[in-house]
């Protein structure tokens, strides 16, 4: 049971966040997300076996650290709406206090390293009785049965905890990019040409959009559309190419995102 | 007779596997508790004058004969077999949080540290540092965590009011300051800047996306 | 130095499990035999010259610490009042899976255990329920253990085949995968050996074992 494995690998997201801030004292905002993903990857190597809970754990921080930086990039209509300014203040403090939490237990963590590491340099004295004394000592079997023997074994051999995947940090809005890909099939070869913007107009959740663009992706990739941005921050245009004798057998494959 | 006594609480705590209580101490020799203690660090005092290879120290409650620091290069090579592996950072961090805010649930563990820390809470009470102390009364009953008297052994404490105090550990005010600035709310400059690599970076037929996604008011 | 050889001398003895021979302790501090036995004696005269609750004495071919005969009384009374009287559920728990599982190594035993026994291993060996049965024939030669005649006594059993059953018992997948990296570390000659004599002695229903567990698709 491998239980420990030591890498330099950031612990969570909270301990990626403070490394960032306080080491390298970069603003969250600017730092790039393929670098980080980068140097997870090199860590992620180095590991003898993949490591399920240590890739997994990587997976969140990424994902976390797309969400504070979607939260921040991506377009939003109420941009100076007080409420929302306050909701973004209310949300930091509350990271912040988060963050200090985490750091004053990271502290606490040598002290307690230190004193483990002291501790271990004295090995108790476990001898016990020596034979003279042994048959004094009451038989420890006494009022134990073959059946209590039958249970501890079952006991023994049953697993401790059913190791469960947290799922606390899924919100409940589920969009499928595989679905956004049949709508768009539906809806590509009656526009023609369109602009992502007129694609998305009609929604609310930046998720969808998010999906939306990324089924855009997945259709330029299997040549079903062109696109086009004539000019920077300008509108991207979507021109519809695909045959209708094109399948879409493929989609199978892509993914669902969860937000 | 207190040499009489001394001999006496030698001879007990030499043939006990586990740390001996003050207060069986106390019943088997008919001293008073305060005495006990006070006779055996009286003792603990001789060995240490007489510079021997053991201590007699006081640890999760009881008293106890162990090898001197000093000689842990000796006892290294001599005892092998049951030298636990080192705690990762992820399982002293969750340490020192069950030891600080016992009694806490998982969930409240993993608020602190951000992360699940199933695995990490089953290592630590597998290895018997902590363990459950109470059910949340509140609705599901969660397991409430503390930690054990294993875990003082291991550190060396007598009890748990020997920890520092964790005041000591709360971050200072640059800290805090440094926290703000990394993640300040205004930061158009920084958005600008991001938008700029991206574009730097982006072969414009396949990723135009983030330039437009970044551009809020659609000016080209 | 001699006064450093017998600090080292000490702390080392006190920490023993079991007696200590003259050779081991010479090759750990790098004395000649007799000089060893020559510090050991004279620190047994320092604690009687000052009257100490233990003695430090040559039993069975090794060096150890004992509590002094006049102190007997006391011992007696600890023995009878302060030690529990009954086993921990940790130590049945082992008791049980030697019994399961004989004969079987401390390695493997902590791997299900998923903690270190060598401290309960001892206490149930020093009481005469499991002893050592075999030696793993593979690198290493671990001691494997298995119950004791006396331990059928107090369980009012024949024979281990009158264990219950256990059949109806499918234990978890770590369980299993714990068995496996346990037999693995150990010595994967073992491992086969094990599997089969589980299948020869077909026992599946009373010790449904590492042949039933091993095998994936159920055909024991």
């Amino acid at each position: 049971m491998p239980y420990e494995v030591q890498t330099s690998v950031f612990e969570g997201p909270f301990d990626l966040l403070l490394h960032l801030i306080l080491r390298e004292q970069v603003d969250l905002y600017e730092i790039s997300l393929a670098r980080i993903v980068d140097a997870y990857l090199v860590e992620i190597d180095k590991m003898d076996r993949v490591d399920l809970e240590i890739t997994t754990e990587f997976l969140l921080i990424a994902a976390t650290l797309v969400e504070l930086k979607c939260k921040r990039l991506l377009p939003d209509d109420t941009d100076f709406d007080l409420d929302d300014e306050f909701s973004l203040w209310e949300e930091r403090d509350l990271l912040i206090a988060r963050l200090l939490d985490c750091k004053t237990f990271k502290d606490a963590a040598h002290v307690l390293s230190d004193l483990f590491d002291n501790a271990a340099l004295c090995v108790p004295r476990r001898a016990g009785l020596d034979e003279r004394y042994l048959e004094l000592a009451p038989d420890l079997l006494e009022g134990v049965d073959i059946d209590d023997v039958r249970a501890a074994y079952i006991r023994a051999m049953t697993p401790k905890l059913v190791p469960t995947v947290s799922i606390e940090h899924i919100h409940s809005v589920r969009v499928s990019v595989g679905e956004a890909v049949e709508e768009l099939i539906d809806e590509l070869p009656r526009f023609g040409r369109v602009s992502f913007r007129r694609l998305t107009e009609s929604l609310v959740e930046r998720l969808e959009i998010v999906v939306r663009f990324l089924a855009v992706l997945e259709l330029f990739k299997q040549g079903f559309i062109e696109l086009d941005q004539p000019a920077s921050f300008g509108d991207i245009e979507i021109i519809w190419v695909g045959s209708p004798a094109l399948g879409v057998a493929d989609l199978a494959g892509i993914d669902t995102y969860d937000g | 007779m207190s040499a009489d006594n001394k001999r006496a609480l030698e001879a007990i705590i030499m043939v006990a596997d586990t740390p001996v209580p003050t207060e069986m101490l106390s019943q088997l020799t008919s001293l008073a508790a305060d005495r006990v203690d006070a006779l055996l660090a009286e003792l603990a005092g001789e060995y240490a004058a007489e510079q021997r290879g053991f201590q007699l120290v006081r640890v999760a409650g009881g008293w106890r004969y162990q090898s001197h620091p000093d000689q842990a290069p000796y006892i290294e090579q001599f005892v092998l077999e049951g030298q636990s592996a080192k705690l990762s950072a992820a399982a002293l961090e969750t340490l020192a949080i069950v030891a600080y805010k016992q009694p806490i649930s998982r969930a409240q563990i993993a608020s602190i540290r951000g992360v699940s820390v199933d695995s990490v809470v089953r290592t630590l009470e597998q290895r018997g540092y902590i363990g459950e102390v109470a059910r949340d009364p509140g609705p599901g009953q969660a397991v409430m965590f503390g930690t054990t008297p294993e875990f003082l052994m291991k550190m060396g404490l007598d009890s748990l009011s020997q920890l520092p105090s964790i005041a000591d550990f709360v971050p200072g005010a640059d800290v805090v300051e440094a926290l703000e600035i990394g993640l300040r709310v205004d930061s158009a400059e920084a958005e600008l800047r991001f938008a700029e690599e991206a574009l730097a970076e982006g072969s414009q037929s396949v990723r135009p996306s983030l330039g437009d996604l970044l551009d809020g008011d659609g000016k080209g």
